[in-house]
């Protein structure tokens, strides 16, 4: 059952809708960074082993946020 | 409105991690909390890992298939597999039940499907492969605004 | 060795950004630059925007399939529906071509296709639907060390 716990975070009735734009702009700053110091575009496994993240889920985060946004503008702006 | 997926992917371990967020990505656009999310890509991982070891022991060109379905705020998602099946699900719901000890595995991959979603259904039938049906119903309580 | 994925979901346009992340997910093992991503997920947003817009232009119940395949540093998608087709492909393919100015169509998605990917092939029959065959070498100078 700790096992069980281990999977539940702190944050966890945080909406993904937040939690994934958090996720989102840390790549792209992670990005940014890894561009200068590599002086080349990162790959997607640069940029998840940095952030400790599995890079499917950097591919998710990414996208998730940039669709939240949009919905976000239609239906606020 | 009904919004439907079916996928089929190799029966391989690296694509346990894309099954997840496949998954994952899918059930988004209901906006659950992170930790149905999490529950959600758990329960994900766990059968589709069934499937792969258990399923597939032996077998190269085996194919996993999911089926997610959205209606309103409850999804339903399959994972089915034509592998090995099991002859006693019974048994092999039970906490700490593993066929396979020496793979260091927990035995807790139906307990944690049971735990995570409000319902699980097994079917599996040997040599004709194993089904898993799991029902989950979101909370309602959404933030508005974000 | 081959690793292959098939997707098929409604025709709806939330499920846009649902196809970009399966595929993008999905191709992440063959660990693309941050910009192959994007190329990918954006061809595969053009098409499956087509399937939905174009292909089932008054269908509720329409569904649009995605097969891809890794081999090496090769991806192969194929985004498929069974929606009204086209009958003149050459014209389709020229930029700025469209059949609906009246939604703000660019007439630029599959020009966008031809850009991003190294081999575009379209097959279209009225009244039987639309395949579009995509491929593209993913380039080969990473770091080596992870
Ligand atoms: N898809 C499947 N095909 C065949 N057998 C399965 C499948 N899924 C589960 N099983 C059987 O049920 C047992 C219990 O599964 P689980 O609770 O996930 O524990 P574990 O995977 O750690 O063994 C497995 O050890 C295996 O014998
Ligand atoms: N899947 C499809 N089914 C039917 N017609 C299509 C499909 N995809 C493209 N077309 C036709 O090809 C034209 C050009 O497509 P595209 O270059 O993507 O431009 P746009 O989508 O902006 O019109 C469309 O306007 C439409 O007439
Ligand atoms: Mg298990
Ligand atoms: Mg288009």
């Amino acid at each position: 059952i700790g096992e069980i716990q281990r999977f539940l975070r702190d944050d966890g009735t945080v909406k993904v809708s937040r939690s994934i734009k958090e996720s989102a702009n840390k790549i792209r700053k992670m990005k940014e960074e890894l561009t200068k110091t590599l002086g080349r575009v990162p790959t997607v496994n640069e940029i998840a082993k940095s952030l400790d993240m599995s890079p499917e889920d950097v591919v998710f985060a990414q996208e998730a946020s940039r669709n939240l946004t949009s919905i976000h503008e239609t239906v606020y702006e | 409105m009904k919004n439907i997926m079916k996928l089929a992917f190799s029966a391989i371990s690296e694509n346990e991690s894309f099954a997840r967020v496949a998954v994952g990505a899918f059930i988004a656009k209901l906006d659950p909390t992170m930790d149905e999310l999490t529950e959600i890509k758990t329960v994900v991982s766990e059968a589709v890992t069934n499937a792969i070891i258990h399923g597939y022991p032996n077998e190269d060109n085996g194919m996993v298939k999911i089926e997610a379905e959205l209606t309103d705020d409850t999804v339903r998602i399959m994972i089915q597999d034509e592998g090995v099946g099991m002859s006693n699900v019974e048994e092999a719901r039970q906490p700490l039940y593993t066929s396979k000890p020496e793979l260091e595995r927990s035995g807790m991959g139906f307990t944690i499907m049971e735990n995570f979603m409000d319902d699980v259904e097994i079917r599996s039938e040997p040599m004709v492969g194993t089904t898993v049906r799991l029902t989950k119903r979101l909370s309602k309580q959404k933030a508005m605004c974000n």
